[in-house]
């Protein structure tokens, strides 16, 4: 099989539609009152990020992002609000009085991030470096088992604890 | 949630509400929640309701809620005569029609003080276990389609239609009999009706041995059924739960070898049991209850009496003032009608103790920390009929 | 017009602080979890764009952030359910004593 | 035009030549052919599963029922649409589209022949159980939108069953991709071409691993291959909610369960999600595992004399479908009532005999000879599926958790790691 590159067709107009998709429902997260269409906002926000790393040539991150965020965390979420009394926080106030506080906060960071952008401009390298996207699952297979081993191994132990954990926690009695 | 339970919710159940009035309603604690079992649910058979307190599928607690059915069957007794109220009782246990009116039959002639003639206890004694092997087999069908098996119902609805053929030719009614009268049997037996019976056995011996090829062994089938529901042979008797499920706890009470009825004391037959009293030793007690049915009517049929099918009865039944209760073995257990005659023309009271209801009662402790699903099949294996239930 | 990295970044910083936003403000800690997530996707969204630019290593790392986030979210839920079912309430506000 | 008809001679997959327009021509056919065999197999479950059942089944609308599915489908949407009055409405109306978009979805990659795939993907199997698992979310949003109990169980179920069924399905599938590179030092008697080639998780490079192993997956390392099989079967009816895997739709216990409160057209959307997803499911089964679009022996039969013999099974199958169909119509009644259902049944046979046919043709023959032994060998698993509803009775939940988790996961694993021992060594 050669390996060949793919050319993209349209770029900016997925790139800008899936960025809109993924941060107006992450508005939706944050603003909606019901957890569940939260949580359905959510979904949308994951996956527009997974066509996004698709768009970067990251297929394995994508397909990781969808199968493990998309159909595990987020169903985990799901379960959880379907678990606990819904009608009731709909009725409360779903904001703190910290608001203003948080408005502030978030607003220094964007500026922040703008100053970061606008000054740091120069040091972004402008060409990107290719990779065969053919090869970029065997290729993070191999980072990961060779490269970073050590802590892939301490990935898979901190899964551990958090699956005890959380039985730990969720659990009537032991 | 909480409105609609309170409109129409027994009394156990409304201390629920109660006690969750003064949070938000629908999750009583944290992870619990009331369902509605019924009374329209496909596997209630029937209209019996359930209400089923859940900590997710774990049931905390059940409530029967019944009488969704009830037409006050003993009430229209004080009303009829003792004649008149024979149809009356078909309508009862629908699926084992023969049986109720066999014990109708039997409790005033009793109270008559008269018996049936030989030959019509015979038929009465073939028609009755052909009865309890249909009983059994729509039980089989509908309890393994609460499993989830699908396919035994077709099977065991196959062989029940030829009963009901039988049925049909003998007195015009495949499903309400109204086969016997009091004092006999109103119809002589149809020319070819040993014949047919005979051919009947035949054919329904290999059929049991399938029914069982599809269950028996069936993996998913033990793992369903071993162990679930269990009742103790002393709760048996507390509860007063009789039948099938009184003998697969253990315990050997079969009245028709204890208090013989109609022809039976002239018969063989064993009294199948089982020991652990779950749902596969219900299961496994039934199956071998219709292979014993087989066996009394293979021996009933080629030893049936000659003479007249109807005793003399007087035109106007008037009993003697007295009470009699008179009890059979009906395919869902102990079938009881107690009857008190004020010397009139019309039963003075009429009280049947119907198997199902009494099984019914058992429920609750059956399916004490058991899961959702089970609830279903402890149902089935109950083998309700809500008619009876309700009356 | 050609899409580049610093696009990217752009995007990240704006789901960013929408996470922040929802961490700070809202009071269901459900959403709260959720604001972490997405907080933590803009981190992988920056480092799988920069992974165009150096190498791999980005991709390796947002597939560790990914683990991460299956593990605190676990926890996380799970302390919730026990918590609710004390308290039956999710509000943070309300969770403000170190016992239960 | 002249790069429409140039792709017709490439041998890549419309996506990978850049062959926009078809792209969207083969998405259609796709999405058509899907849902032909949805109604397809609607009517033969029922037949099938009539038959089990000593009975006839549908007999009435059409001869034999043949048009059956589509008076139901006629009868679903013309029924009024009811949304209960304390549902979520939008998330009721989502519910439907999610598990149907995602049950089509997983189409994209799969590959019905060499060149018959939308496209190939690099991580054509991560993207598929990635996608298959979205479905999930759908019967969760179906299940809470109702607002009622027995939905909301089913959903319960559901989440917790598909979650569980998920991890022994991937351990069983990354088994299957390591088989790929792994040849196992030739101990096995599996040819050239593994080695030290590089894994794949594209759906066409693992049939094309087999083709050079010259080796159905399921018969390499035996029992090993067998055993991961085995146990992605199971897997994969738990995934698709089918008996005796259904409990998020046991009738008997929840009546219907997520899809309770669902009626008419969006009902029959879940109804066609459901089978979709069985196809699909099916079709990985048989990429990984079956050996894809090959046809039986293309070794130790080879040569073009038996690829021509093989070439004929499609036409060999319709005429004798059509035989079938046109005794049939010789056998049926000799009354003049008969005469429309005759003609009916006569102009089908007549139909699939034209069909044969028409795959006589050379031309057709070698481009349609793929999708026809995968299309088989798919088939084969539709009918286990309804082969297994007829049988089985329904697992109880506690006992589908520890299935899953005692008996497939551990089994999974150590599948897996006899894989990569037996292939290293």
């Amino acid at each position: 099989m050669p390996v060949q590159e793919l050319t993209p067709v349209a770029t900016p107009y997925f790139f800008y539609g899936l960025s809109a998709v993924a941060v107006l429902s992450a508005i939706g997260v944050i603003m909606r009152r019901n957890p569940v269409h939260s949580a359905i906002s959510l979904i949308f926000t994951l996956l527009s990020l997974a066509g996004l790393y698709l768009m970067l040539y990251a297929p394995f991150v994508a397909g990781v992002q969808i199968i493990l965020y998309v159909g595990g965390i987020v169903v985990l979420f799901l379960f959880v609000i379907m678990l606990i009394n819904i009608e009731r926080m709909e009725r409360e106030y779903q904001f703190n009085k910290q608001w203003l506080v948080g408005l502030l906060a978030a607003t220094v960071l964007g500026v922040l991030f703008v100053a970061v952008y606008v000054k740091g401009q120069a040091i972004f390298p402008q060409h990107a470096v290719r990779f065969p996207e053919q090869l970029n699952t065997q290729q993070v297979g191999k980072m990961l088992y060779v490269d970073y081993l050590l802590p892939f191994e301490i990935a898979s132990l901190l899964l551990l604890v958090a699956i005890v954990g959380a039985v730990v926690m969720a659990k009537k009695r032991i | 949630m909480a409105d609609i339970l309170k409109s129409e919710q027994s009394s156990s159940s409304v201390e629920h509400i109660e006690a969750e009035k003064g949070v938000a309603p629908p999750f009583l604690d944290a992870t619990e929640l009331i369902l509605n079992m019924g009374p329209q649910h496909p596997s209630t058979h029937g209209v019996l309701r359930v209400i089923l307190k859940l900590d997710g599928e774990k049931v905390l607690n059940t409530e029967c809620v019944i009488g969704y059915l009830h037409r006050g069957v003993e009430k229209i007794a004080e009303h009829r005569t003792y004649t008149m109220f024979n149809p009356y009782v078909d309508r009862m246990d629908y699926v084992a029609a023969v049986s109720n009116g066999l014990g109708y039959c039997e409790a005033v002639e009793k109270l008559l003080n008269m018996e049936a003639p030989p030959r019509a206890r015979w038929v009465r004694t073939i028609l009755t276990e052909l009865n309890r092997i249909a009983s059994h087999q729509l039980w089989l069908g509908t309890h393994a389609l609460d499993i989830g098996a699908i396919t035994p119902l077709f099977y065991t609805f196959r062989d029940r239609e030829e009963i009901l053929k039988i049925f049909e030719k003998y007195c015009g009614a495949r499903l309400t009999t109204h086969a016997f009268r009091i004092g006999g049997c109103l119809y002589e037996t149809y020319d070819g009706f040993e014949q047919d019976v005979k051919k009947f056995c035949d054919f329904v011996t290999p059929k049991v041995d399938e029914y069982e090829t599809l269950l028996t062994t069936n993996r998913i089938w033990l793992e369903r059924t071993k162990g679930v529901g269990i009742l103790k042979a002393q709760d048996c008797i507390d509860l007063g739960v009789t039948g099938p499920v009184l003998r697969a706890s253990g315990v050997k009470w079969d009245l028709r070898k204890a208090q013989p009825y109609a022809a039976y004391k002239n018969f063989e037959f064993e009294i199948p049991t089982g020991q652990n009293g779950d749902t596969y030793d219900r299961y496994m007690v039934r199956i071998a209850e219709m292979r014993q049915s087989l066996r009394i009517i293979r021996q009933a049929v080629d030893s049936i009496p000659e003479g007249p099918i109807m005793g003399k009865v007087p035109k106007v039944m008037k009993p003697p003032v007295g009470e009699i209760y008179h009890s059979i073995e009906a395919p869902k257990g102990e079938l009881g009608y107690f009857i008190v005659s004020d010397g009139s023309t019309q039963p003075y009271r009429i009280r049947v103790r119907p198997p199902s209801f009494v099984n019914l009662q058992a429920l609750g402790k059956m399916v004490e920390g058991a899961l959702m699903a089970d609830v279903v099949a402890v149902i089935g294996t109950l083998d309700i009929v809500l008619g009876e239930v309700d009356r | 017009m050609e899409i580049t990295t610093l696009h990217y970044l752009v995007v990240a910083a704006a789901l960013f602080i929408i996470g922040t936003i929802g961490v700070l403000t809202r009071r269901n800690v459900v959403i709260i979890l959720m604001s972490i997530e997405l907080i933590l996707n803009a981190v992988n969204l920056n480092l799988v764009a920069f992974s165009r630019l150096y190498g791999l290593h980005g991709q390796v790392f947002s597939i560790f952030v990914i683990t991460d986030a299956a593990a605190e979210a676990a926890v996380g839920l799970g302390i919730l359910i026990a918590f609710f079912r004390n308290k039956e309430t999710v509000n943070a506000d309300e969770i403000d004593l170190l016992k239960f | 035009m002249q790069d429409f008809l140039n792709y017709l001679n490439s041998n890549l997959t419309p996506g990978q030549a850049g062959a926009y327009i078809w792209v969207v021509i083969y998405i259609l056919i796709i999405f058509a052919a899907v849902s032909v065999a949805v109604i397809a197999m609607n009517w033969l479950e029922r037949k099938i599963l009539a038959h089990m059942q000593v009975r006839l089944g549908p007999m009435r609308v059409g001869p034999h029922g043949l048009l059956q599915p589509f008076a139901d489908a006629l009868k679903l949407l013309l029924k009024e649409d009811i949304i209960p009055a304390n549902a979520d409405k939008l998330v009721f109306w989502m519910a439907p589209l999610v598990v149907v978009i995602t049950a089509f979805t997983t189409y994209i990659v799969i590959p019905f022949g060499p060149t018959h795939a939308v496209t190939d993907m690099n991580i054509g199997i991560l993207f598929m159980l990635g996608v298959a698992s979205l479905g999930t979310l759908g019967i969760i949003m179906a299940g809470w939108a109702s607002n009622s109990h027995y939905p909301l169980l089913g959903s319960l179920r559901s989440s917790a069953q598909m979650v569980s069924y998920e991890v022994a399905m991937g351990m069983a599938v990354v088994s299957a991709v390591l088989m790929t590179s792994l040849s196992g030092a030739g101990v096995y008697g599996i040819g050239p071409g593994g080695g030290d080639a590089i894994g794949t998780l594209s759906m066409i490079e693992i049939v094309r691993a087999q083709m050079n192993q010259h080796v159905w997956f399921i018969f390499k390392f035996f029992p090993l291959g067998l055993a991961a099989f085995g146990i992605f079967a199971i897997a994969m009816v738990a995934e698709t909610n089918r008996a005796p895997f259904d409990l998020p739709e046991a009738e008997s216990e929840l009546t219907a369960g997520f899809h309770t409160e669902y009626s008419g057209f969006r009902w029959s959307l879940f109804f066609l999600a459901e089978y979709a997803a069985m196809i699909a499911v099916s079709s990985i089964a048989v990429t990984l595992w079956l050996g894809g679009w090959m046809r039986p022996f293309p070794h130790w039969l080879g040569g073009t004399a038996w690829d021509t013999a093989f070439s004929l099974f499609p036409a060999l199958t319709f005429f004798f479908l059509a035989g079938l169909t046109l005794r049939t119509t010789v056998r049926m009644p000799k009354t003049s009532y008969f005469k429309i259902q005759k003609t009916g049944l006569g102009v089908f046979g007549l139909l699939l005999g034209g069909i044969g046919l028409v795959l006589l043709v050379p031309l057709v023959r070698d481009r349609i000879q793929d999708i026809y032994w995968f299309t088989i060998k798919v088939a084969g698993f539709m009918y286990l599926y309804i082969w297994y509803r007829g049988t089985f009775p329904r697992y109880r939940f506690d006992q589908l958790m520890s299935l899953g988790w005692k008996f497939m996961i551990p089994t999974g694993v150590g599948v897996l790691i006899a894989t990569a021992l037996v292939g290293v060594l």
